[in-house]
C-alpha cells in the first residue's frame, strides 16, 4: 500500500500481507520525505533552525517552534529573559494551532472512513483558522513566528475582538472564533460523525492499544491518552507557562480508534478553554513581546532535552550547543514517528479498511515522521 | 404515415422499432448521466458550502459535456500484463447492463420500450451483469487495488440482490403483477396517495439501503471506496473507457430510482394537465354553487385535454422524473453524509438485518392482505371498519 | 532517581539545565543500568539517539516514568561512550519496543549496531544506500550538488 | 442478538443518520457558500503578509536602499540571496555588482528583512510566483528594486539627505520599469498592493495623471529641466494606454513630472489637493535640482 495512496496522509509505504480482507502483517516503510533537517541544523545558525522546524509538522508549525525556541532559551538560562506578554502569546496561539491540527487530523480520519463531507468542514473551519495566524504571523501554513527570546510581532490591533463577538466575526476576531468554535463547530463534528453510528461501528473496538502496551511504545498525546493514561505534559511537565491555565485531560477508555478520535475532539474543546483565559489576560496586558537578546546568538555549553506536549504527542528536541552560533547537534524526537511503530503492533487481525481507520486514528505527518 | 409504416413487412418493422427504442434509451442514459453528475457535483458542493463547477457553461453547469469530451480525447493507457480483452469489454459490459434497466420502466402512460410481464424478474436478472463487469475489470486490470475492490464488489452485489428483490415482492403482492406498468396501475386507482410507499414502508426502506449498496455508492461504496483501494475495480483505467465507468454508475444510479419511483411512488402517476384544469375548473364554479361561464370553460377545457394522448404523455413524464430525481437526490444526500461501512460490516447488515426485516415485511404483507380480502363482504361494524381501512392501506 | 547512585557509584552523574538527570556508563554496564531504570518505574523511552564528538560517539537513551499524578516529571538520560567505528552495544528494543525505530534511525544515521534488535535496517534512507552515516561530522555528500539557478534578464 | 439489542441498534443507527442528514441538509439550504472566486476575486492581505522579499527605492532620491552589506545574505537560512560586489575605488562604497534572489528555494521566512540594517528588503503582497521555467524565479536586482518600487516611500529629506543624488527618473533607467509595471497594471506579479500597512506612496510621475494634472495647468511655461527628463525617460515610459486617466495626459509623461518640478506648482498641488504631501516634498528637492541645474 502506497507510498502513492490517497489516504497514507503523505508519501508513506505500508508493506502488508493479506488474507483474503485480513491483514496478517503489516510493516511501515518510511523516508520517502527525508529532508535531512538534524544534519542541516548543525549548519545553521540558532534562529536559522526556527524555519525549519515549521517543516517537520507542517500541520502544527507553531508548536515545533516552541518546542526549539523555549530549548535554547533554557540552554541560555538566565541571559535572556521572555516577556511575559510573549509567553501568553505563545500559548494562545500554539493552543489554536493545536485546535487546528485536531481538526485536520479529525477531517482526515473521517475522510479516510468514506466521509468526505466533515473533510470539507473541517478545512472550511481550518481555513477561518489560517486568515487568524495570517494576520497574527504572516504565514498560512509555516509561520516562522516564534524567536529566541520572544516573539517577531505582537498580536496585529482588533485581531483579539470581544467576548461577544460571533460567527460573522470568526476570520477576524480569536474571540469570534473560538465562540463559533464552541457554539457551531464542536456540536456540529458531535452530531455528523462522531454520534454516526456507522462511524461508531467503524472505530469501537479497531487497533485496541492497552495502557501497558501504550507506555511501552513510547506513545504520548491523544494516543497514550485514548488508551487510558492521564499523560499530559502540560500538566505533568509544565513548560512555559502552562502551570497557569486551568484545563482538563481528556481520557479514552478502551484504546480504540474511537477512543482517540474522542480524545482529540475533547482537547479542542479544552483548547479553546485555554485560549479564552490567554485572550483575557492579554487583552488587558499589553507590553513587549522580544526580549533583550545579543545580536548573534552563543549559547553556553551544554545540551538540553526539552520536552513538550505538541498536537499530536511528544515534541522534543535535544539540543547540543559547543558555544558556538551553530548548535552542535540537534535531535528532533517527533511524535509521529514513535507512533507509527504502533502500527504493526496494531493492525494483524483487522481488515483492510481498518488498517486505513487505525493510521488515520494515530494522526501521522509524514513530514514529521521523516523529517 | 401510418401507410408508410404498414407498408413495411412486419419483421422490419419490428427491427425499426427497437432500433428506435434503442436510441432513445442511450440517449435517454446520456441525458440521465449529464444531469445526475451535474447534481451530484452541485449538491455536494452545495452541502460542503461551496459551489462546484463554476467555469463551463452558465455557473459550470455543463461542465460534464466538458469533462466527457476531455476525457474523449485523453490517451488509453493500458498498462502492462492486464488481460487485455476483460480489460477493454468490462467497462462496456457495464454499460450495456445499467442502460438494460431502462428497457422496461414506464415513463408515461403506455410508453414503455418492453412491456415485459416479468419486470421484477428482468431487473433482478440482469443486475447479474454488473458483477460480472466489474469483476472482469477488477480482473482483468491485473492491480491488488482493483482485485480487492471487484471481490468486495461482487460479493456486496450478489448478496444484496437477494435483500432487494425480497424487499420488491411486498410491492408485487400487493399490485398482483410483476409487471411495471400494472403496478403503476394499480397504485393509481388506489387513488391520492395510494403510493405503495405508505403500506410498503418497511420494504420501501430495506429497498431504499439494498439499492444503494447494489450500486455501489456511498456509504457502501466499497468496491471502489477510494480512501483504501485507491480507486477499487477501475483503478487502472483512463480517458474514454473510465468515462464509461463513470457513465454507467450515474446511469444505474438513475435506472434505480426510475425503479424505486415506479414500484413506491407510483410511477408516473399524477393530477395530468386536464385534471388539473378541470379540477380548477371546479373549483371556479365553486364546486357547483356558483356556476359561471369561466368555471364551465376551464373544466370542458380540462375535459378535453384529459383525452389528450400527448399531454397526458408529458404529465407522465414530468412526474416521473420528478420522483426519479428524488430518489437521486435522496442518494445523493445519504452519499456525502455518511461514512463507509467495512465489508463484513456490510454483509452483517445485509444477511443479518435487511434480509429478515424484508421476509417478515412480506410476511406481514400476506397475513394483513388475506385478512383485509376475507373480510371484504362484512357488515360495517367498528371491527369490520377497521380492516376495511387496512384493505384500503393494503 | 537515588536508586541508580546506589547501584551505580561508579557511574558519572551530572544534570541538565532542566533538571534531567544524565547519568554516563561504561558500555559494559549499559544493560544493568538500562534494566534497573526499567524495574524502577521508568518504562518510558523518550528518545534515543547519539552525539558525535569527533574523537567518540555517546549514545543518549532518554527514560522516564509515566506516572499521571506527577508533576514535573524528570527523565533520566543514560550516556555510554562508543568508539566512532564498528561501534556495537546491547539493543533495548525488547525492552522498550517503542526504541525500536529509534534504534535503527540511530543506525542509520550514526552506525552504531544494535545486538539483538529484531529488525535491524536503515529506516529512513534507502535500504541499499552506500553513502555512509549522515550524521557523522565528518560525513561527505558525495551526490551532485544541484545547480545556483542563473538568469540575467527578465524573460517573460 | 436479542430482539430489543437488534431494534435498538436499527432505532440508534436510524437517528443518527437522520441528525447527520439534518445537519448536511441545513448546510446545503441555509448555509453560504465560502468559496472565494480566486482569479476573478482575490481575498483580503493582511499586513503581516510574507510574498516575495524585494528591494525598496528611495523615491525621494532615487536611489536603492541596498548598501550590499551582506546582512541578509548571512541571515538567509537557505542561502538564495546572491550578492557579488565590488569597491569603488573613489567613494569606497560596496558596489553591488548583482544582487538576485532564487525564488525557487526561497522558504518566506522574513529574515532577510529583519536583517536589513537600512530598511532596504520589504517583503512584497506578491504571491503568485508560478513560472513554467524554474531559472525564471531568479529575481535580479532590477526585477526586485522594479517590483519593490510599489512598497518604496519618499523619505523625509532631513539633514542626511545626500545634494548631489541621482536624479528620480535614474531607477527608471536601471530597471526599465514602465508605468504599467510599476503600477502592475497587466497583474504581471500577483496584484495591486495593498493600503494596509505598506501604503504606497508614489513619485507624480508613477501616480495618475488626474491628479498630477491641475498642477500641470499653470506652470506649463516654466519647464526648463523637460529637455533633460524626456531624454532620460521616452523609451522607458511609452504612452500607457491601460489606464484612460493617462490617455488624457498624453501630451507625454515627462511634462506633468516637469511640471511638478518647481516649487511654485508644488505649493499649488498642496491647495488643490492637501492631502499630496509627498508631491511638495518632492516637487521641493527637484525644485533644487532645477536650480542647480
Amino acid at each position: 500500500m502506497g507510498p502513492q495512496h490517497p489516504s497514507t496522509h503523505g508519501v508513506l509505504r505500508l508493506m502488508v500481507k493479506l488474507d483474503g480482507e485480513t491483514v496478517t502483517w503489516c510493516e511501515p516503510d518510511i523516508g520517502y520525505l527525508h529532508r535531512c533537517f538534524e544534519k542541516l541544523s548543525e549548519f545553521k545558525t540558532y534562529p536559522q533552525v526556527i524555519p525549519f522546524t515549521d517543516r517537520t509538522d507542517y500541520l502544527a508549525a507553531l508548536l515545533n517552534e516552541q518546542a526549539f525556541v523555549e530549548a535554547t532559551e533554557k540552554l541560555f538560562g538566565d541571559a535572556i529573559v521572555v516577556p511575559e506578554r510573549a509567553l501568553y502569546i505563545r500559548v494562545l496561539v500554539a493552543e489554536l494551532q493545536r485546535i487546528a491540527s485536531h481538526l485536520m487530523a479529525l477531517g482526515s480520519n473521517a475522510l479516510d472512513l468514506g466521509a468526505v463531507t466533515p473533510f470539507l468542514y473541517c478545512w472550511r473551519d481550518r481555513e477561518k483558522m489560517y486568515s487568524l495566524f495570517e494576520r497574527i504571523t504572516g504565514g498560512r501554513l509555516l509561520y516562522n513566528y516564534f524567536r529566541i527570546g520572544g516573539l517577531r510581532n505582537d498580536l496585529p490591533e482588533g485581531i483579539i475582538g470581544t467576548p461577544n463577538d460571533g460567527e460573522d466575526k470568526a476570520d477576524k476576531t480569536i474571540w469570534g472564533f473560538i465562540n463559533y468554535f464552541d457554539s457551531y463547530v464542536w456540536p456540529q463534528w458531535d452530531a455528523l460523525v462522531t454520534g454516526n453510528r456507522i462511524f461508531q461501528w467503524r472505530t469501537q473496538g479497531v487497533g485496541v492499544l492497552t495502557p501497558e502496551n501504550a507506555v511501552a511504545y513510547s506513545t504520548s498525546g491523544a494516543v497514550i491518552r485514548g488508551s487510558g493514561i492521564k499523560w499530559d505534559l502540560r500538566k505533568n511537565l509544565p513548560y512555559s507557562i502552562y502551570d497557569r491555565f486551568e484545563f482538563d485531560i481528556p481520557v479514552g477508555k478502551n484504546g480504540d480508534c474511537f477512543d482517540r478520535w474522542w480524545v482529540r475532539q475533547e482537547e479542542m474543546r479544552q483548547s479553546s478553554r485555554i485560549v479564552k483565559q490567554a485572550l483575557a489576560w492579554l487583552s488587558e496586558n499589553p507590553g513587549e513581546v522580544m526580549g533583550k537578546v545579543p545580536r548573534v546568538l552563543k549559547p553556553p555549553k551544554g545540551e538540553v532535552y526539552h520536552r513538550i506536549e505538541g498536537a499530536r504527542g511528544e515534541v522534543s528536541c535535544y539540543v547540543i550547543s559547543d558555544g558556538s552560533p551553530n548548535p552542535y547537534k540537534v535531535k528532533w524526537r517527533s511524535p509521529a514517528f514513535t507512533h507509527l511503530q504502533v502500527v504493526p503492533h496494531l493492525t494483524p487481525g483487522h481488515k483492510i479498511a481498518d488498517v486505513i481507520a487505525i493510521l488515520g486514528s494515530i494522526d501521522i505527518v509524514l513530514g514529521e515522521v521523516d523529517r | 404515415m401510418a401507410e408508410l409504416w404498414n407498408s413495411i413487412p412486419p419483421t422490419i418493422q419490428v427491427w425499426l422499432l427497437g432500433f428506435g427504442k434503442g436510441t432513445l434509451i442511450l440517449l435517454w442514459g446520456l441525458v440521465n448521466f449529464f444531469v445526475a453528475l451535474m447534481l451530484e457535483r452541485k449538491i455536494s458542493a452545495w452541502m460542503q458550502n461551496r459551489v462546484g463547477p463554476w467555469r463551463a457553461g452558465l455557473h459550470g453547469w455543463i461542465q460534464p459535456l466538458a469533462d466527457l469530451l476531455k476525457l474523449f480525447v485523453k490517451e488509453y493507457i493500458e498498462p502492462r500484463n492486464v488481460d487485455k480483452w476483460l480489460f477493454v469489454v468490462a467497462p462496456f459490459i457495464a454499460y450495456l447492463s445499467a442502460n438494460l434497466i431502462w428497457l422496461i420502466v414506464p415513463f408515461a402512460p403506455g410508453a414503455v420500450a418492453t412491456n415485459m410481464d416479468i419486470g421484477i424478474i428482468f431487473i433482478a436478472a440482469i443486475t447479474g451483469y454488473d458483477v460480472i463487469a466489474i469483476f472482469m475489470s477488477g480482473w482483468g486490470s491485473n492491480n491488488k487495488y482493483s482485485l480487492l475492490g471487484a471481490m468486495r464488489g461482487a460479493a456486496q452485489m450478489i448478496s444484496y440482490e437477494v435483500t432487494l428483490v425480497m424487499s420488491i415482492i411486498g410491492v408485487v403482492m400487493m399490485a398482483g403483477s410483476l409487471r411495471l406498468s400494472d403496478i403503476v396501475l394499480a397504485q393509481q386507482e388506489r387513488g391520492l396517495f395510494g403510493w405503495f410507499l405508505f403500506p410498503q414502508i418497511i420494504g420501501f426502506v430495506v429497498y431504499l439501503i439494498a439499492s444503494l449498496a447494489e450500486l455501489n455508492r456511498a456509504p457502501f461504496d466499497l468496491a471502489e471506496a477510494e480512501s483504501e483501494l485507491v480507486s477499487g475495480y477501475h483503478t487502472e483505467y483512463s480517458g474514454f473507457r473510465w468515462a464509461v465507468f463513470a457513465l454507467t454508475e450515474y446511469i444505474h444510479l438513475a435506472g434505480w430510482s426510475a425503479i424505486a419511483a415506479t414500484l413506491f411512488l407510483g410511477g408516473w402517476s399524477g393530477p395530468t394537465l386536464g385534471q388539473i384544469a378541470s379540477g380548477l375548473g371546479n373549483i371556479i364554479n365553486g364546486f357547483g354553487y356558483f356556476t359561471n361561464g369561466v368555471g364551465t370553460a376551464v373544466g370542458d377545457w380540462g375535459l378535453m385535454m384529459m383525452g389528450s394522448t400527448v399531454w397526458n404523455w408529458i404529465f407522465g413524464f414530468m412526474w416521473f422524473c420528478l420522483k426519479t430525481y428524488l430518489f437521486v437526490f435522496l442518494a445523493m444526500w445519504i452519499r456525502w453524509t455518511l461514512p463507509r461501512v467495512r465489508i463484513d460490516q456490510l454483509m452483517d447488515l445485509g444477511w443479518k438485518f435487511l434480509l429478515p426485516v424484508s421476509l417478515g415485511n412480506i410476511f406481514l404483507t400476506s397475513v394483513l392482505r388475506y385478512i383485509a380480502l376475507a373480510n371484504d363482504g362484512l357488515p360495517l361494524t367498528i371491527g369490520t371498519y377497521t380492516i376495511r381501512l387496512l384493505g384500503w392501506w393494503l | 532517581m537515588d536508586f541508580l547512585n546506589e547501584k551505580f557509584p561508579d557511574a558519572q552523574f551530572s544534570n541538565l539545565v532542566n533538571g534531567d538527570m544524565e547519568v554516563l556508563v561504561p558500555k559494559e554496564r549499559y544493560e544493568e543500568v538500562i534494566r534497573a531504570c526499567y524495574d524502577a518505574g521508568f518504562k518510558y523511552c523518550s528518545v534515543l539517539s547519539a552525539i558525535d564528538w569527533k574523537d567518540r560517539l555517546t549514545l543518549v537513551a532518554s527514560l522516564s516514568r509515566i506516572n499521571p499524578e506527577e508533576v514535573g516529571t524528570k527523565s533520566i538520560h543514560v550516556k555510554v561512550d562508543l568508539p566512532r567505528q564498528g561501534a556495537r552495544i546491547w539493543s533495548i528494543s525488547n525492552l522498550y519496543p517503542g526504541a525500536n525505530w529509534h534504534e535503527r534511525e540511530t543506525y542509520d544515521m550514526y552506525g552504531i549496531r544494535f545486538d539483538g534488535h529484531p529488525n535491524h535496517r536503515r529506516i529512513l534512507l534507502p535500504d541499499n544506500w552506500q553513502g555512509g552515516h549522515p550524521l557523522l561530522k565528518d560525513f561527505v555528500d558525495k551526490r551532485p550538488k544541484r545547480p545556483r539557478l542563473v538568469r540575467h534578464r527578465y524573460a517573460e | 442478538m436479542g430482539v430489543t439489542s437488534f431494534f435498538g441498534e436499527a432505532w440508534r443507527a436510524g437517528k443518527s443518520f437522520i441528525t447527520g442528514l439534518n445537519i448536511t441538509f441545513r448546510e446545503m439550504a441555509f448555509r453560504p457558500a465560502i468559496t472565494v472566486f480566486y482569479p476573478d476575486v482575490y481575498d483580503d492581505v493582511p499586513a503581516w503578509f510574507r510574498g516575495i522579499p524585494l528591494q525598496k527605492t528611495d523615491l525621494l532620491t532615487g536611489e536603492y536602499k541596498c548598501t550590499s552589506c551582506g546582512m541578509c545574505v548571512e541571515a538567509c537560512p537557505v542561502n538564495v540571496i546572491t550578492l557579488e560586489w565590488h569597491q569603488d575605488p573613489v567613494t569606497k562604497k560596496k558596489v553591488a555588482d548583482r544582487y538576485a534572489i532564487d525564488m525557487s528555494r526561497c522558504m518566506l521566512c522574513n529574515y532577510c528583512i529583519e536583517a536589513c540594517p537600512f530598511d532596504s528588503l520589504v517583503m512584497g503582497y506578491d504571491y503568485e510566483l508560478c513560472k513554467v521555467d524554474p531559472e525564471n524565479l531568479v529575481f535580479e536586482f532590477e526585477d526586485l528594486l522594479r517590483l519593490g518600487l510599489k512598497y518604496s516611500s519618499a523619505e523625509q529629506a532631513g539633514p542626511k539627505a545626500k545634494k548631489n543624488a541621482t536624479p528620480p527618473w535614474v531607477f527608471h533607467e536601471l530597471t526599465g520599469a514602465t508605468e504599467e509595471d510599476i503600477q502592475d497594471v497587466k497583474g504581471y506579479l500577483g496584484r495591486a498592493p495593498l493600503g494596509k500597512g505598506y501604503a504606497p506612496e508614489l513619485k507624480p510621475q508613477f501616480q495618475k495623471k488626474e491628479e498630477a494634472q491641475p498642477a500641470a495647468a499653470p506652470s506649463e511655461a516654466k519647464a526648463p529641466a523637460a529637455p533633460a527628463v524626456t531624454k532620460n525617460t521616452p523609451t522607458q515610459t511609452p504612452p500607457v494606454n491601460a489606464n484612460p486617466a493617462n490617455v488624457s495626459a498624453e501630451a507625454g509623461p515627462a511634462k506633468p513630472l516637469t511640471a511638478k518640478a518647481s516649487e511654485t506648482s508644488g505649493q499649488e498641488a498642496t491647495e488643490v489637493r492637501p492631502d499630496q504631501i509627498v508631491n511638495t516634498e518632492t516637487g521641493t528637492k527637484d525644485g533644487e535640482e532645477d536650480k542647480k541645474s
